[in-house]
């Protein structure tokens, strides 16, 4: 049957409920942009056979042709927003510098989709006022307290909190710093906060 | 339990589509049992059943409910598109009776999304079938509920299995918000934790290694 | 210097600071930490919490942190050695030093800047005096300038009175003996004074202090310091007096702490922890398993028995029997034993145990209850937090394990203390497993001056023993047993040492000493010298770079020799 | 809405603490508060009493409704009746949580305080569960809800807004093509 | 330390004359946690608040000046930065909400604001107008480039206006009456039953469909919880 690819792209991407990202899938892609455009080609040919030998009893295969090509548009276009919103939570979830590991799942489009996005983003949120406006990736939970205990799960090197001061994020160390600095690297898993 | 920044575009429910919604594409892939009303010339290599060129005319087949949407024309008949027998008036007085006994995941997972859709195709018994749909909502409405709640302490697996997806989808919401408040009573839901989409990704590069 | 308000010179002088926390692994460090942290959660004070197993992680952490802080607090690490001779550092950097270990460097003693000492004065220091030690430079001048006498050591300056008679040239000889006099005399006063090392007073005792002379003390932080003062009782490394001591303060603290909420109305919450004195028996986490397994896995009844030998088990039985336990009920988990015979569990085993010579089955402990089934004793959670130190399981660092041990410490995380709580079991038995087998086939031989002991590769549970305290509770087991199953009058007095394969690839031991075992003995221990001199003199490849000098590491090669200068020096 | 954020409304409620220091008065943005005198009670709300607290700073009064005998009142008449009963305060759960997890030395009873807000809380969601079901079967458009706190909304909000949702739609196909939904497919 | 954190700023020297009486700190943050929580969980993207958005940050970075000059560690300065956090926290949530509404339903919001006549308040401030349209072009851009132009030419391009789901105004809401109201039309679920009239009174809560009181939400009589 037709658009049996289009709709195994979309099983793929739905299997992943969690908001994962998958690697893009360039030949499912390409394969059922081959298959509209063979579709089309043979409805162009029966069109003009209908309608210079009148023969009326295509018009239902045409018909049939134009449907899948309908479903192959709305499957293709579906799989590429959802994945798009995808990447959107990414930016909120991770933050605006994405790990290699993900950035190999995503194409050359949704790379510069990702950069537009966030640039969009971070003029919004400068023009919030204040001299460096407001960045409402952060703040995601209540606050509870000011300062946290954090503990770094791996080597990170220097992270620079408030005022200029410096501190060393080497693995296994603990810091009690203030909460609002460390959401970002939480979020991230290069720190995990610790309940006393 | 962290605020899931992904939000895919939800499935329409009744009889309006999404366009862009992955669960609605899904469903509109089920199968229908149809019957061509008129030839489809060229297109005999779909039918399995016969060598000719075409697709002759009154021949049963199973279309996709995206094909049977597309084809289906109140004017100029190009195909006739029967009940499947889940919406047929039998199962609907078993529906009636009692409405939790049925397992609607072995029915054809998408129980309401496709009752709801045939409504598209002109049948006398539509009515009974939108009413029986909307009744059987109902009437399983309670025990999803309590379940999604763990009021009963039985074993959960065997009651998911026998829910349709809308079904499992609200259990799943049901579910969703006694863990967070759970989570919340235990004092650890003001704990910044890592994104799940980070967490997975960790996990996922292990097995990767190992695969 | 010492501090001697350790609230004015050392918290408020840190509270609107950045510090750095460079805390050594053991579990009373571990505590003080505990109260450390509490406390500076309560002001704000922002901190980096760096754990540091030897000198080796101590230097590299004050290089990768000196640029950002400049308060530095150090705990059990640092006094028993020139600090500022070790790590170099900038003329501003302050370290603030907490450690149990003893003697205090002189140096770290007379230093009034950079040092500050949270050690409390009534530990027996025997710090000598600054001149016996140090002379001012003022009569250090050449020989040819007579600054006058001795004795005045006058302070105007000594260049405006020159004149030059014979007089002169006696004087210069006679000042000359003096000053050769004085420096034998500063070398015998160093060489006692740094011979033996030993521990003083728990820092999380000290930080408890703190805490209260701040009002600040919570009941968490007297648990943490009970903890801390049972991991010196448990790993022996205070005088049973100093231990009845300690606890008899603590003893007051809890009995301030329980009388607090008792004028409120009746109930407290049950989720508020509740710390009760108690005396207990010395069998390790008898709560915790089958009181069996209790009495055979502890070191003190093992050792009165004699349990590695056959009249030993006969003996065991009689003990049971004598007490009048249903074996099914001694084999049971301790929390399913009938509720009858636990009542008065206590009294049956203590009565039995005076008939079988175990006098002092009873010891001064504290014990805690929190919520509907939470109940520990004090060296329970000790063993849990070292087994979980010290876990030679999971291929883990040892930061990771210093920081699942500091969890287990905290009441959030019973989980963790109950993992805890199962290591320290397999652990217990691996120590009795590996005492007995080296009494059976005579591993330890008589060097003259000292007995010893090798664990070959290939012993089982030889990677649990490559840990330092983990070795250190083997040695001292396996000595007690030892003196009890030999008959040769003078092996009973020796000191013992104890070598397990450390690391296989660079092919090294780790070797320890502890002195011998006597009921007067006074946990002074000389093998910190010794172990330094003997591997100058063969120049063997160690590395002694465990903050108790008494443990270090040697390339097995070198074991040779090594041994062999040890006995003649110690002969 | 996460029920941390519920926690976070119920955080502005005011509650009487006795501070270990002193302070003059402070121009917050959201209003203006003390001053702190060491031994004198002086009312602040619920965020600041618990960091104070513990910042060991103060000790905390407990609300008069957080009363065991008045709580037990409270748990009869609930299980008495089958409507919900006015509660003493819209964030009585959230702040007998706050309060007993770190104030419960401050707190005469905080066990059986904690088990009686439980039994009240248990009572009044089971009600909630089958006000929500009745709600369903008679297809109402409209119910009355007072008394219910923002807590036990929250709890069941999800999923009892999404099914109302379906419901709605899959009676919509009840008059095809009326629904205010354009009919439009694909 | 001067008492840098005197009586925070009134708003009565704000600059151009707002049309709402004047607000006070107090209820300014009021008003805050009000839009936040309707924007939360009203359906359809609510009008917008900038003018509440602007004094509340003039308000934040104000008394975030005045910290920088006091100690740290001082207990005054931990409590205001407290507030501040929460405070914070409200508007970003608030914002974030928001945001998320525009990217769910972008063709709608923009096609509402082309054809919104002059004199009516705007739902998008000019910030959010910006983004949603950076939004729209973006993500076309996107669609055409990997997959729509290779596709034949009568399908390369795709409606969002149909292709994106409108907001749903027939679901449900809790809410809370602040302002007592009369005769509220409710309509019936089933044909079998007829319309009937519900008196909101004040400290009320009900559930109901969200369309019957949006007016009611914008104008602040009810509040949705």
């Amino acid at each position: 049957m037709f658009c049996e690819k289009a709709v195994e792209l979309v099983r793929e991407l739905h299997r992943m409920t969690d908001g994962q990202l998958p690697a893009f899938n360039e030949d499912g892609i390409r394969q059922v942009l081959e298959e509209m455009k063979a579709l089309y080609e043979q409805n162009q040919s029966d069109v003009n056979e209908a309608k210079t030998e009148g023969k009326s009893e295509l018009i239902p295969t045409i018909k049939f042709r134009h449907c899948c090509l309908l479903r192959n548009q709305r499957c293709i276009a579906g799989y590429l927003y959802d994945r798009l919103l995808r990447i959107r939570a990414l930016r909120w979830e991770y933050g605006s510098v994405l790990p290699t590991t993900i950035r190999f799942h995503m194409c050359a489009e949704e790379l510069e989709w990702f950069n537009q996005y966030k640039k969009s983003l971070a003029t919004y949120m400068r023009s919030l006022g204040g001299d460096e406006g407001l960045d409402i990736t952060q703040d995601i939970k209540p606050p509870k307290s000011l300062y946290i205990e954090v503990r770094c799960l791996k080597d990170h090197g220097e992270f620079e909190i408030d005022d200029g001061t410096v501190i060393l994020l080497k693995k296994n160390s603990q810091h009690f710093l203030p909460r609002w600095k460390c959401e970002q690297l939480i979020r991230q898993g290069v720190l995990e906060h610790v309940i006393s | 339990m962290d605020t899931q920044s992904y939000m895919p575009v939800p499935p329409g429910v009744g009889m309006e589509e999404n366009f862009l919604s992955l669960d609605d594409i899904l469903l509109s892939h089920e199968r229908l049992p149809c019957k061509t009303d008129t030839s489809f010339p060229k297109l005999g290599f779909l039918e399995k059943t016969s060598e000719s060129h075409d697709i002759p005319e009154n021949t049963k087949m199973e279309m996709p409910l995206w094909m049977a949407k597309g084809l289906y024309e109140r004017k100029r008949h190009v195909i006739s598109v029967d009940l499947p027998k889940v919406y047929r008036e039998g199962w609907r007085t078993v529906f009636g009776a009692d409405a939790n006994m049925v397992d609607l995941h072995k029915m054809g997972p998408y129980y309401y999304g496709l009752g709801s859709q045939i409504l598209h195709f002109e049948n006398a018994e539509n009515p009974e079938i939108a009413q029986s749909i909307l009744q059987t909502f109902i009437g399983r409405f309670r025990r999803t509920m309590d379940s999604s709640q763990n009021a009963y302490n039985e074993d959960m697996s065997a009651l998911l299995e026998r829910l349709d997806c809308l079904e499992r989808a609200l259990f799943r919401s049901g579910q969703n918000g006694l863990n967070a408040f759970q989570l919340w009573e235990r004092g650890r839901a003001s704990q910044l934790t890592a994104s799940s989409l980070v967490t997975n990704y960790r996990k996922r590069k292990i097995t990767e290694l190992h695969s | 210097m010492f501090v001697t308000d350790i609230r004015k010179e050392f918290y408020d002088v840190v509270v609107h600071q950045r510090v750095a926390l460079l805390v050594s692994a053991d579990i009373d460090a571990l505590c003080a930490c505990k109260i450390l942290q509490a406390l500076f959660h309560c002001d704000q004070v922002q901190y980096t919490l760096v754990p540091v197993t030897g000198w080796q992680e101590l230097g590299t952490a004050f290089l990768e942190h000196k640029e950002q802080y400049r308060y530095f607090v150090l705990i059990n690490c640092g006094a028993n050695v020139d600090l500022l001779e070790t790590l170099q550092p900038e003329e501003d950097s302050v370290f603030f030093i907490c450690d149990t270990h003893r003697p205090v460097d002189v140096v770290n003693v007379y230093n009034d800047t950079q040092i500050k000492l949270l050690i409390k004065q009534d530990d027996d220091l025997g710090v000598p005096s600054y001149d016996d030690i140090f002379r001012d430079e003022e009569d250090e001048d050449s020989d040819g300038g007579d600054s006058g006498n001795e004795s005045d050591g006058g302070s105007e300056p000594s260049g405006k009175r020159r004149r030059f008679d014979e007089g002169a040239l006696e004087r210069r000889i006679e000042r000359q003996r003096a000053r050769r006099e004085w420096e034998a005399r500063r070398r015998d006063i160093l060489f006692d004074y740094e011979q033996y090392e030993y521990h003083g007073t728990s820092a999380a005792m000290v930080m408890f202090e703190l805490a209260w002379v701040m009002t600040k003390d919570t009941r968490d932080m007297l648990w943490w310091s009970i903890i801390g003062l049972t991991d010196q009782w448990v790993h022996e490394k205070i005088t049973h007096i100093k231990y009845v001591t300690d606890i008899a303060t603590l003893q007051r603290h809890v009995s301030r702490h329980n009388h607090r909420n008792e004028d409120e109305e009746n109930s407290v919450s049950i989720d508020c922890m509740r710390i009760t004195f108690e005396y207990d028996l010395r069998l390790a986490l008898y709560q915790h398993w089958s009181l069996y397994e209790s009495i055979c896995n502890s070191c003190y009844t093992s050792c009165s028995f004699k349990l590695w030998s056959i009249n030993g088990q006969k003996k065991l039985q009689e003990f049971l029997a004598d007490m009048g336990l249903p074996l099914k009920q001694v084999r049971q988990k301790f929390n399913s034993m009938d509720m009858s015979i636990k009542e008065n569990l206590r009294e049956v085993i203590e009565e039995s145990s005076n008939k079988f010579g175990m006098k002092d089955i009873r010891v001064q402990t504290f014990g805690v209850h929190f919520g509907f089934k939470n109940r520990f004793l004090a060296s329970d959670v000790v063993h849990a937090a070292v087994a979980l130190l010290e876990n030679v399981e999971k291929e883990e660092t040892p930061t990771d394990n210093f920081i699942k041990a500091l969890d287990c410490l905290s009441r959030s995380n019973i989980e963790r203390l109950h993992l805890g709580i199962d290591l320290a079991k397999k652990k217990l038995k691996a120590i009795q497993q590996t005492v007995a087998s080296c009494i059976c086939t005579n591993l330890i031989l008589s060097q003259g001056p000292f007995l010893y002991c090798h664990l070959m590769e290939g012993t089982p549970d030889v990677k649990l023993f490559s840990k330092p305290l983990a070795l250190t509770l083997l040695c001292k087991y396996l000595l007690k047993a030892f003196i009890c199953s030999t008959r040769n009058k003078r092996c009973k007095i020796l000191p013992l040492i104890m070598a397990a394969p450390m690391d296989v690839e660079k092919g090294t031991v780790i070797v320890l000493g502890i002195p011998p075992e006597s009921d007067t003995s006074n946990k002074k221990n000389f093998f910190g010298r010794a172990f330094e001199k003997a591997a100058e003199s063969t120049t063997s490849r160690t590395l002694h770079d465990h903050f108790d000098t008494s443990i270090i590491e040697l390339k097995m090669e070198d074991k040779g020799k090594f041994l062999d200068a040890l006995i003649t020096l110690l002969s | 809405m996460d029920p941390s954020e519920v926690e976070f409304l119920a955080e502005k409620e005011m509650v009487k603490i006795i501070p270990n220091f002193s302070l003059d008065k402070i121009y917050l943005i959201g209003g203006d508060l003390g001053p702190f005198n060491p031994g004198l009670t002086v009312e602040v709300p619920v965020w600041l009493a618990l960091n104070l607290k513990q910042r060991q700073k103060c000790r905390i009064v407990p609300p008069e409704w957080m009363d065991a005998d008045k709580l037990e009142e409270i748990r009869e008449q609930e299980r008495r009746e089958d409507t919900f009963t006015p509660i003493p305060s819209l964030h009585y759960m959230e702040l007998t949580k706050l309060l007993l997890n770190h104030a419960a030395d401050n707190i005469p009873r905080a066990d059986e305080i904690r088990t009686l807000v439980k039994d009240i809380w248990d009572t009044r969601i089971a009600k909630l569960r089958l006000s929500a079901d009745s709600f369903i079967n008679q297809q109402e458009a409209h119910a009355r809800l007072d008394n219910l706190t923002l807590m036990e909304i929250n709890t069941t909000r999800t999923f009892l807004l999404d099914s109302l949702n379906c419901m709605y739609k899959l009676r919509s196909n009840l008059q095809p093509g009326s629904g205010s939904g354009k009919a439009h497919d694909y | 330390m001067a008492d840098a954190l005197s009586e925070a700023s009134d708003l009565s020297g704000g600059e151009e004359s707002q049309d709402e009486d004047v607000l006070t700190p107090p209820e300014l943050i009021a008003r805050l946690e009000e839009a936040w929580l309707n924007e939360k969980f009203s359906p359809e993207l609510l009008e917008n608040k900038s003018e509440l958005v602007e004094c509340v940050m003039e308000q934040l970075t104000h008394m975030e000046e005045n910290l920088q000059r006091v100690k740290k560690g001082d207990l005054k300065a931990s409590i205001h930065r407290m507030e501040i956090d929460r405070i914070r926290f409200v508007l970003s949530s608030f914002l974030r909400s928001r945001l998320q509404k525009i990217e769910k339903f972008f063709p709608h919001v923009l096609e509402k604001e082309k054809s919104r006549a002059d004199g009516d308040p705007s739902f998008l401030s000019p910030e959010e107008f910006a983004f949603a349209k950076e939004y729209l072009a973006n993500t076309e851009v996107y669609l055409k480039a990997v997959a729509l132009r290779h596709m034949p030419p009568n399908l390369q391009s795709v409606d969002m206006l149909k292709a994106v789901p409108e907001p749903c105004l027939d679901s449900f809401v809790f809410l809370r009456v602040k302002e007592r109201q009369e005769n509220i039309l409710v309509e019936p679920e089933t044909d079998d039953q007829r319309d009937y009239v519900v008196d909101l009174e004040e400290g009320s809560q009900h559930l109901m469909r969200y369309r019957t009181i949006a007016p009611l939400v914008s104008s602040g009589a009810v509040q949705l919880i």
